[in-house]
């Protein structure tokens, strides 16, 4: 394993933090010069996230496993970095969306309050954070630090809706914080360890008197990511949350349930693998049914709405749904698709989100109908009626634009052809049914009908949904054309390009979510890296000695 | 690579299209129409490469894993296909050039054309289904926009999403069914799936994938109960509804039935299913087209019920039905694209569709009258022209079919009595507008279209004929490519001739000509005395209507059961959270029996249980008072914090003691800053308890009750057990040689764990700045903005001592002056203190969070007892700098570590030696606390002291007349 | 002389800080002498504007004899209110308000004094008028109204306008 | 003594809770605070207690669990107050907004009809 | 340690937990504010006298750190309730 | 480091200790049981007193015997809290005083007027 830049893993923590920093200093006032210090540096994130990606999958194979040792503590002691094929993907993602939502952002975004640029910086922190730590407790905090800057950027602008759905978001994440220390609490009370690599390796020789405790810890600590990746019934808190922030901040915010997925897929497949003992695949019938249930409710919410924002809320409850489901798998076919669905939804949401607010723009004014469904329409018009002139419209340029994104983010978020939404989904039903043998899982077929099923209406009802909205916000009568930003316009249409991207090299994304996806499921190799990492000698550590748990 | 070019040639073309000046329509019909002649010529010469069962396939790696590549593939159906798509594409291009406005800005319409053709192209050239699905689902999509177009249009819009929300959803489960296929077959490559039929059959799952295939086929092809988006669609511009509802969209329905028919077809289950909803089809379109007065209806209910035909000739499981099929999907085509044109000349000549309105246009547009007449003749199937032929064959396959006896006599019933719709439908369409007295009342005068125009009609008519008089000649050797690959390779004998003899078709085409008239007669003259206007039967049963209220219900019901699975209050919210963490730790503990450990307890020491008597006294109190008595809630919350602290500090926890403490005191006053900005809460305004409210309470208490007992039970069995193992002896063996500090508690923060640490303040910091913005909009309550009401109530007392420092020049007067001298007095205690616990405090009991809280608080007493205006008068704190600074300096400890070669936040020891003292050592943990304290410092005062800001906002915001006591008071 | 007093503003605080930080640090070793001092000197710099300046303590005797009586007043005290609320079934104690006029104006010394009535049990500090000419306690056990603000202005006013006026 | 210390957890975390789920904001606030009592002592009990053996290495005495209390969850416990103390305060900084906002101190920011 | 040392130890203990309870009655009951708050500094009170002697039970001096913070900074809420009770505002 | 402390060291700090208990214990008795709030303001003074103190001066002797010099720490306390010890006092009863005036209480002196009329030198 040779890293030719030792502290790269660090980068994408610290990068961001001394941007924040930085724009601190900056002052209150040259909005101007911080928001180009933002994009710059999530471009700079972006970009070393690349670089770790492309040095961890290696020269393909069993890939190469980045470990850093943050104050140069070996696991399970100190504080681990980890850099594994999933992580990197993460991290490629969030600098993706981040890179998109801070060059919306600079159309003068960040002036709607103070501090913007900086709270974006330390969301990038808290997030790139949680994807790399190796430690349970550091994973809290950096769940801690994305959500207090998430705060910050959902309430960004203030505002009553703001304020009340972000009162309860809040509220939420504190009770689900709590949980989170909780169960934390439990796992150290018995494993004597927070490295989760750790806590792996010592999983199946628990006493068996304690697996009670630890298993209730472990339940209590699933509640808390749960919460956070959206699963019914704990969710209704997120699409009024993310409605009511600002496009980027929403747009950035598709990451933070990814986040809660994210945690989940780490932490099970590491601590519950087959290799578990009594405790393998503890939990996966819940995912199974909450991620179903999830679906369910997402379709509902999608069925029973008319505006734009609400559509992309829901549709993110959708994808947590679908990605929860999938987890219950336990199988790498199967988490290899979710992988790759992850990547499409999360850029489609995203895309959306900041399509919304450009969308909704041009509704500038006109009040929201009084109803939230569309009615029946009225007496059949006549199909010949002489006062509807058989005259197009001219659509203006920029409205144009608009369309055809908005066509592209409905076929992501349906998953419709052509696009990377549609293979993803493809993917994930192909997967669920394959047959027995074929890298199957072992889930029974009733549960992979449900879901196979519920993927076909949760696409149906997404178009329906999205051609509702598309038909009242395009085809409609646009007193003038909608003023867009050039810096507005080009996310929107880098991350569809990114989705397109995805879709044509997605044999390549597939091999990598693969290779991801296998060894997740064979954690040993993760586990060995993590605990055979060696710090590195020096004045007040002479000898290193073998190490290893006491 | 040909294909690929000719498949991206549309895509290409309607690419180019969108970039062209949007109303440059002779540039854009004469683009459409060379892009799609172009493809129609490239597709006729690839006709010597499918003779004789030859294929063309060409390959483009995708997703092979997947089983998803790129695969065109040409056969005779195929090609035959392919020809129609781009054929017909180049006529109707032609023809919408002049069909539409001079004022419609086309450059959309030909874009959506061009892209649809692509898309349907894709459809009929793909090897592998799911780039078959692909494709079929850019169809809809497409023609979605296209029939959309005229988006101003209610009937266009509702029509369009219709047409998408129905195939759309037949798409979709086409994917699954295609999946389905897939898993079974073990690939989705077309000819592996084609050769696989006897394996698909048997398979236990062919059913399922059956139906969901057949359901995108039902819905694309607008098969009953799905039929109904077609009739909406006619809101399409009417070239539009030529080449979608005539060659192209609706066939790629009967499209799939054929190309899967080697694979499906021969089961009980198809021939049911296929030929049922075939049959149902043909009868209910041909029947509501009698009835139909608008033109384009008309044509549409006309189409649905060919479309039955190829469905129930596919269905019949016999290939020389699968023979007529493939034919009168290539008849069809000829004569309902010229009839959509003619109906779109009428419509454009005259101003309307309304069979009832057009009278006698023969007289005014006899060539164009001709061509409807001839063409409608066809639909009818009247011998000589095309659409006779198949018809013939069709009425043959339904004699000769073998079944069961009521079908044997029932189909050839239906059959003939379809056909018999189909003379009167006909004649409504040909004889009634275009025979008897000319109509005068038309928006427009009816003349011949443009010459242009017309020719698309024109050839296509001349199809028809040619077709019809010679067959075997003009069409034969087309049908027989066309048709092979679809009954499996093997052409069943069939014969193309005009006159087979006065068999049973011929007598049932008799029949339904001489019933078709007959009934066209009667019906006349039912309407013309006004009867009959509307469907019999039927027109109740409208599924259009019925499909836009299902969607409405579904809409409304998922809004109610929406509001019932999930909540946009809160409370519910938490509750549930809750509820689902007990359940499930209740649940998961249970996987092995819940037992109490056996380590030596403690003995009880009665102080401390009496000090927790305190504490859960205050705790229970504080929530019984928090309601309506905030401050006194409050002042219990403090008790429980103190016994907290006692806590830690009884069992060997002095850094969290000094950490509880101060957080403590900044809290208490944070909530009082908090207080003033909350109106009062009175007991009495409130109306009594429901029993709903009791049952909430309730249900709540217990569920309170259930989480702390719970809490209890966990945290005593983890008490109790035996400590197995840990990492912390570690820590405490290391603490020392390595981290260089005593207190481990310290050296783990500032060490060991400084990543924890780090992110800690940078949540500190992240708050304090949302705090602050929060702040800069903050409008408080209506009741609180004025002054307090203590402070109103001295404004009749000018001699008081209880002045306000915000009023006040010197603080250090009135009921203030004793407190402000003994809070200056403690300022540099405070440091002094504040200094002690940084520096000690990796040795220990201290460290910079309970440090920076100490400077806080120093800084707080003097806002206390001074005011916001005296202390910033003196001061420029400055938080947002104290954080930043505090989180450069630490990130800078950490990144010191980095540059000379260790990682992150690595510490060091350096030892000095220094006069008189002798050796130091200072860690570079110290450091790192220092950046630590900054950040405490900073958020803590940005918190509190934004806070604090409200009151002089408030004051500033209103116009408060001067204390004019206290300014003399002050000279 | 200037320089010294930029240097070392508040001799008498700096000193005292020393010791506090000594104290604080349970050490006089050599290391932490310096430390102190470092802080002694630089703590009054930094805090300046915040802290009590211009304090001026005079005749040092005076404020050890008042230390010491002060003590005295509040063991005798102690007893007296501690006897007070053990008697009180039996005999309740004169308490009132008592109005006394001071001639103190110095705040530290008025600081000062309240602490005194603060630590001796018996008397509570509970208004003081806006000029500072009137004082009004509230006392445990006045038998004699004109007797207690005597004693009260002899036994610590005038030692505090001794000390710091 | 564990005994007592479990029930205090209880009890805090129960109090706690019932106040989490009532309806005004100024409750909830409390009711998270007394929440976060429970949690940072129940981290703490993760730890067994130990009298009078704090984590402060002494010289001389062997660095094991039998002669110091676990140094962790007193870590753990600690950047837990630190943090619960930074979201209290911008809970109660919103629940003010709010209450401006909306002209009610409901956690809904309306009163339920 | 002698046992009448940790006897005294014992019943000083004791008495600052019983004085507590005390106090706490005052707290709960009231009426008003301010013996709420006075009840409130004296529990500070209290506890730091229970540090205090805890540290000479225990012989540690980690113990008075907390006393002093007490000492130093426990009047700081209890005033602040004090200013809130007389003005309605804490920081003016 | 920690020797042995002589036993008449130890008399010393049990009887201050015992002392601290009682006093501490008749403060909040008073506090407890008696009528009036500024009757009540005056019991704490015990404890902030005579009931701190004896524990300070026990655990001065006690730490500096058994360390062998003087250990002045605790005698930081009982300093810092009679400095800081008035400030809450002095604003409750201002507070209690307030209210009462407020609340039209008879038995509450009327506020204090200044001597010369307000404002002048
Ligand atoms: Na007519
Ligand atoms: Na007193």
């Amino acid at each position: 394993m040779t890293w030719a830049l030792p502290h790269l893993l660090i980068v994408p923590v610290i990068l961001p933090l001394l941007s924040a920093v930085i724009m601190l200093l900056i002052g209150s006032e040259r909005g101007r010069s911080k928001s180009i210090v933002n994009v710059l540096a999530t471009l700079a994130g972006l970009l070393v996230a690349l670089e770790i990606l492309r040095r961890v999958d290696g020269s393909g194979g069993s890939g190469v496993i980045g470990v850093y040792l943050a104050a140069n503590w070996e696991a399970p002691f100190g504080i681990v970095l980890v850099a594994d094929r999933l992580a990197a993907l993460m991290l490629v993602l969030t600098g993706v969306v981040s890179l998109g939502a801070a060059l919306y952002s600079m159309a003068g975004w960040g002036r709607a309050g103070v501090y913007f640029h900086p709270l974006f910086q330390i969301q990038l922190m808290g997030l790139n954070g949680a994807f790399l730590t190796g430690d349970l407790f550091n994973l809290f905090v950096f769940f801690e630090v994305a959500l207090a800057a998430s705060y910050g950027l959902q309430l960004h602008g203030s505002g009553p809706t703001r304020v009340r759905s972000g009162l309860h978001y809040l509220a939420i994440n504190l009770l689900a914080s709590s949980l989170f220390l909780v169960g934390l609490a439990m796992i150290y009370g018995v494993m004597g360890t927070l490295s989760m690599a750790d806590v792996a390796a010592k999983l199946p020789h628990v006493v068996e008197a304690d697996r009670g405790l630890l298993h209730a810890g472990v339940a209590i600590l699933a509640v808390a990511f749960l919460t956070k990746a959206a699963m019914w019934p704990l969710n209704s808190w997120l699409v009024p949350a993310y409605l009511s922030a600002s496009a980027p901040v929403a747009a950035l915010f598709a990451l933070m349930t990814k986040l809660g997925i994210y945690t989940l897929l780490r932490l099970w497949t590491l601590l519950f693998s087959a290799d578990a003992g009594p405790s393998a695949h503890f939990g996966g019938p819940l995912f199974l049914y909450g991620g179903l249930a999830t679906i369910g409710f997402g379709v509902l919410g999608l069925m029973a709405t008319l505006k734009l924002g609400r559509i992309a809320g829901f549709s993110i409850i959708v994808s947590s749904g679908t990605l929860l489901a999938a987890l219950g798998f336990g199988a790498v076919s199967v988490t290899s698709a979710a992988l790759y669905y992850l990547l499409s939804s999360t850029l489609a949401a995203s895309a959306l989100f900041l399509l919304v607010e450009l969308v909704e723009r041009t509704r500038n004014g006109e009040p929201e109908p009084l109803r939230e469904v569309d009615l029946e329409p009225g007496e059949d018009t006549n199909l010949d009626d002489d006062e509807a002139p058989l005259v197009g419209r001219a659509i203006p340029v920029s409205l144009a634009l608009l369309g055809v994104a908005f066509i592209a983010c409905a076929l992501l978020v349906a998953g419709l052809p052509p696009l990377s939404g549609f293979i993803a989904k493809f993917s994930i039903m192909a997967a669920i049914v394959s047959p027995p043998g074929y890298g199957a899982p072992s889930v029974p077929t009733s549960i992979a009908w449900g879901l196979f099923g519920l993927l076909l209406l949760s696409g149906l009802v997404a178009t329906i949904g999205m051609s509702r909205a598309g038909i009242r916000h395009f085809w409609t009568e646009a007193d003038q054309p909608p003023q867009i930003k050039v810096a507005e316009a080009v996310p929107v249409l880098a991350l569809i390009i990114v989705c397109v991207w995805l879709t044509a090299q997605a044999e390549q994304v597939m091999r990598y979510t693969h290779a991801t996806a296998r060894s997740l499921h064979a954690p040993t190799a993760y586990i060995d890296a993590v605990l055979s990492t060696r710090p590195i000698p020096g004045p007040t550590r002479p000898n290193i000695d073998g190490g290893g748990a006491p | 690579m040909s294909l690929i070019v000719l498949l991206l040639l549309p895509f290409l073309g309607s690419l180019v299209t969108a970039l062209l000046p949007t109303r440059a329509r002779n540039m854009l019909a004469s683009w459409a129409g060379l892009v799609s002649a172009g493809a129609a010529a490239w597709v006729i010469s690839l006709f010597p490469h499918v003779r004789d069962g030859g294929v063309i396939r060409e390959e483009i790696s995708w997703i092979p894993s997947l089983g998803l590549d790129l695969v065109l593939r040409v056969d005779g159906f195929a090609w035959m296909f392919a020809g129609l798509v781009t054929v017909l594409g180049a006529l109707v291009s032609l023809y919408s050039r002049y069909y539409m406005s001079p004022e419609d800005p086309v450059a959309r319409f030909y874009a959506s054309f061009l892209a649809f053709m692509g898309a349907m192209l894709g459809v009929v050239l793909s090897g592998n289904l799911i780039q078959l699905v692909l494709f079929w689902e850019l169809t809809s999509l497409f023609s979605f926009l296209l029939i959309g177009y005229w988006y101003h249009r209610e009937d266009a819009r509702r029509g369009a999403r219709m047409a998408l929300t129905i195939t759309g959803a037949g798409g979709l489960a086409l994917l699954g069914g295609v999946i389905l296929l897939g898993q079974i077959v073990g690939s989705y490559d077309l000819e592996t799936v084609l050769a696989s039929g006897d394996l698909i059959r048997t398979d236990p799952r062919y059913p399922a994938a059956l139906v969901l295939i057949l359901l995108g086929v039902f819905t694309k092809s607008a098969q009953f109960p799905f039929h109904f988006w077609l009739p909406r669609a006619m809101a399409a511009p009417t070239p539009v509804s030529a080449y979608l509802h005539s060659a192209t969209m609706v066939k790629a329905g009967v499209f799939l039935l054929a190309r899967l028919w080697p694979a499906l077809s021969g089961t009980d289950l198809w021939f049911w299913l296929v030929g049922g909803v075939g049959v149902t089809t043909l009868l209910i379109g041909a029947y509501v087209a009698m009835f139909q007065n608008d033109l384009k209806g008309l044509l549409a209910y006309s189409t649905i019920s060919h479309l039955g035909l190829i469905t129930l000739l596919f269905g019949l499981n016999s290939p020389l039905a699968a023979v007529a099929g493939v034919f009168h999907i290539m008849n069809h085509a000829t004569f309902k694209a010229s009839l959509f044109m003619a109906a779109g000349i009428v419509d454009h000549e005259t101003g309307t569709r309304d069979i009832r309105r057009l009278n006698g246009l023969l007289r005014a547009m006899p060539i164009t009258g001709t061509l409807a007449l001839v063409a409608s003749a066809a639909m009818a199937g009247v011998p000589l022209l095309n659409g006779f032929l198949s018809k013939e064959m069709f009425f043959a396959e339904t004699v000769f079919l073998k079944s069961r006896p009521w079908i044997e006599i029932g189909l050839p019933a239906a059959a003939t009595l379809a056909g018999i719709f189909a003379v009167v439908y006909s004649l409504r369409f040909g004889y009634d507008i275009f025979f008897g007295p000319p109509s005068t009342d038309l928006p427009r005068e009816p003349e011949e279209p443009p010459r242009w125009m017309r020719i698309p009609v024109d050839l296509l008519v001349f199809a028809c004929l040619v077709v019809g008089i010679i067959p075997s000649m003009s069409i034969g050797p087309f049908l027989a490519e066309a048709a092979r690959p679809v009954v499996g390779g093997v052409l069943p004998a069939y014969s193309l001739a005009v006159w087979h003899g006065f068999n049973a078709p011929f007598i049932m085409s008799l029949v339904a000509v001489a019933g078709g008239i007959v009934g066209y007669l009667i019906l006349r003259r039912y309407q013309e005395r006004g009867l009959l206007l509307a469907t019999p039967l039927v027109s109740r049963l409208n599924s259009k209507r019925m499909f836009e209220r299902t969607l409405a219900w579904f809409a409304r019901l998922s809004n109610k059961t929406l509001r019932v699975v999930g909540t946009d209050r809160l409370q519910p919210q938490m509750f549930v959270i809750i509820a689902v963490a007990l359940l499930l730790g209740f649940l998961a503990s249970q996987t092995v029996p819940l037992v109490w450990g056996d380590r030596a307890r403690l003995p009880t020491s009665p102080a401390f249980v009496l000090l927790w008597v305190t504490g859960i006294v205050c705790a229970i109190g504080a929530a019984a008072q928090a309601k309506f008595h905030r401050l006194v809630a409050l002042t219990l919350l403090g008790g429980v914090g103190l016994v907290t602290c006692l806590t830690f500090i009884w069992f060997s926890a002095p850094d969290l003691a000094l950490t509880q403490l101060a957080v403590e005191v900044v809290t208490t006053i944070l909530f009082l800053l908090g207080l003033r900005w909350l109106p009062m809460r009175l007991e009495t305004a409130l109306p009594r308890l429901t029993w709903r409210d009791r049952g909430r309470r309730t249900r709540d208490l217990l569920l309170a009750i259930g989480t702390g007992s719970g809490l209890a039970a966990l945290s005593y069995a983890m008490l109790t057990r035996p400590a197995t193992q840990s990492i912390s002896p570690f820590f405490l063996s290391r603490s020392l040689p390595e981290g260089g500090g005593a207190n481990v508690v310290n050296v783990i923060l500032v060490d060991f764990r400084a990543f924890d640490t780090l992110g800690e303040i940078s949540v500190l910091s992240a708050v304090a700045l949302t705090v602050f913005a929060l702040l800069r909009r903050f409008r408080p309550p209506e009741e609180s903005i004025g002054e307090t009401s203590q402070q109103q109530a001295l404004h009749a007392e000018t001699d008081t001592d209880l002045v306000s420092p915000r009023v006040a020049r010197d603080a250090g007067r009135g009921y203030l002056m004793v407190p402000m001298v003994i809070a200056r007095m403690l300022m540099p205690v405070a440091v002094i203190v504040a200094v002690h616990l940084l520096l000690r405090g990796h040795n220990a009991p201290g460290g910079g969070f309970v440090a920076g809280l100490a400077i806080a608080i120093a800084f707080l007493i003097q806002y206390l007892v001074a005011g916001t205006h005296w202390v910033e008068l003196r001061t420029k704190l400055r938080p947002a700098r104290w954080i930043s600074l505090g989180l450069l300096y630490a990130a800078a400890t950490g990144l010191g570590a980095v540059v000379i070669g260790y990682p992150f936040l690595t510490t060091h020891t350096p030892h000095f030696t220094l006069p008189l003292v002798g050796e130091v050592h200072i860690p570079s943990a110290t450091f790192f606390d220092l950046g630590v304290f900054g950040v405490v410092v900073g958020a803590t005062l940005l918190i509190l002291t934004a806070l604090a800001h409200q009151s002089t906002r408030a004051h500033r915001r209103r116009t408060s007349p001067p204390d004019t006591s206290e300014s003399r008071g002050a000279a | 002389m200037r320089l010294f007093a930029k240097v070392l503003p508040a001799p008498l605080l700096s000193a005292a800080l020393l010791a506090l930080w000594l104290m604080l640090a349970r050490s006089t070793s050599i290391d932490q002498v310096i430390l102190g001092l470092i802080l002694a000197l630089g703590v009054p710099l930094l805090t300046t504007s915040l802290r009590l300046n211009n304090v001026r303590v005079r005749r040092p005797l005076v404020v050890i004899r008042f230390i010491l009586m002060v003590g005295y007043d509040v063991l005798r005290s102690n007893l007296e209110v501690a006897r007070g609320v053990l008697t009180w079934g039996w005999r309740q104690p004169k308490a009132r308000f008592v109005l006394i006029p001071l001639e103190l104006n110095d705040p530290v010394g008025l600081a000062a004094l309240s602490m005194v009535t603060t630590v001796v049990p018996g008397t509570v500090w509970s208004e003081l008028a806006r000029d500072r000419s009137v004082l009004m306690l509230h006392a445990w056990d006045v038998t004699d109204e004109t007797a207690f603000v005597a004693r009260f202005k002899a036994r610590y006013e005038k030692p505090l306008r001794e000390i710091f006026e | 003594m564990e005994a007592l210390l479990a029930l205090v957890i209880g009890v805090l975390g129960g109090a706690g809770v019932w106040l989490v789920l009532r309806p005004r904001t100024f409750q909830v606030i409390l009711g998270l605070a007394l929440l976060s009592y429970a949690v940072n002592l129940f981290i703490f009990s993760m730890g067994s207690l130990v009298i009078d053996q704090p984590p402060i290495v002494k010289p001389g005495v062997a660095p094991t669990l039998d002669q110091y209390t676990d140094p962790m969850p007193q870590a753990l416990v600690l950047t837990a107050i630190v943090i619960g103390f930074a979201t209290t305060a911008l809970f109660l900084v919103l629940l003010l907004a709010s209450r401006g906002l909306t002209g009610t101190d409901h956690v809904d920011g309306k009163e339920p009809s | 340690m002698s046992p009448l040392l940790s006897g005294a130890i014992v019943f000083a203990l004791g008495c600052y937990a019983v004085a507590s309870i005390l106090v706490l009655v005052r707290l709960v009951r009231g009426p008003r504010a301010q013996d709420r708050v006075l009840a409130l500094d004296l529990l500070y009170l209290h506890g730091m006298l229970v540090m205090l002697v805890l540290g000479i039970q225990y012989g540690n001096d980690t113990y008075f750190e907390a006393a002093l913070l007490i000492a130093v900074f426990g009047f700081v809420s209890s005033s602040a309730m004090a200013k809130f009770i007389l003005r309605g505002e804490v920081i003016e | 480091m920690t020797a042995q402390v002589p036993f008449w060291v130890e008399v010393v700090v049990s009887v201050l200790l015992v002392l601290s208990g009682i006093f501490v214990v008749i403060s909040a008795v008073g506090f407890l049981r008696l009528q009036d709030f500024f009757l009540r303001m005056h019991p704490p003074a015990l404890a902030y007193t005579f009931g701190s103190w004896c524990v300070t001066l026990g655990a001065i002797l006690y730490f500096s015997m058994q360390e062998g010099r003087l250990q002045l720490q605790p005698w930081l306390i009982i300093i810092m809290l009679s400095i800081t010890v008035p400030v809450t006092t002095l604003l409750l009863a201002r507070a209690a005083l307030f209210r009462r005036r407020i609340a039209g209480a008879t038995d509450t002196p009327p506020p204090l007027r200044s001597r010369q009329p307000p404002g002048m030198p």
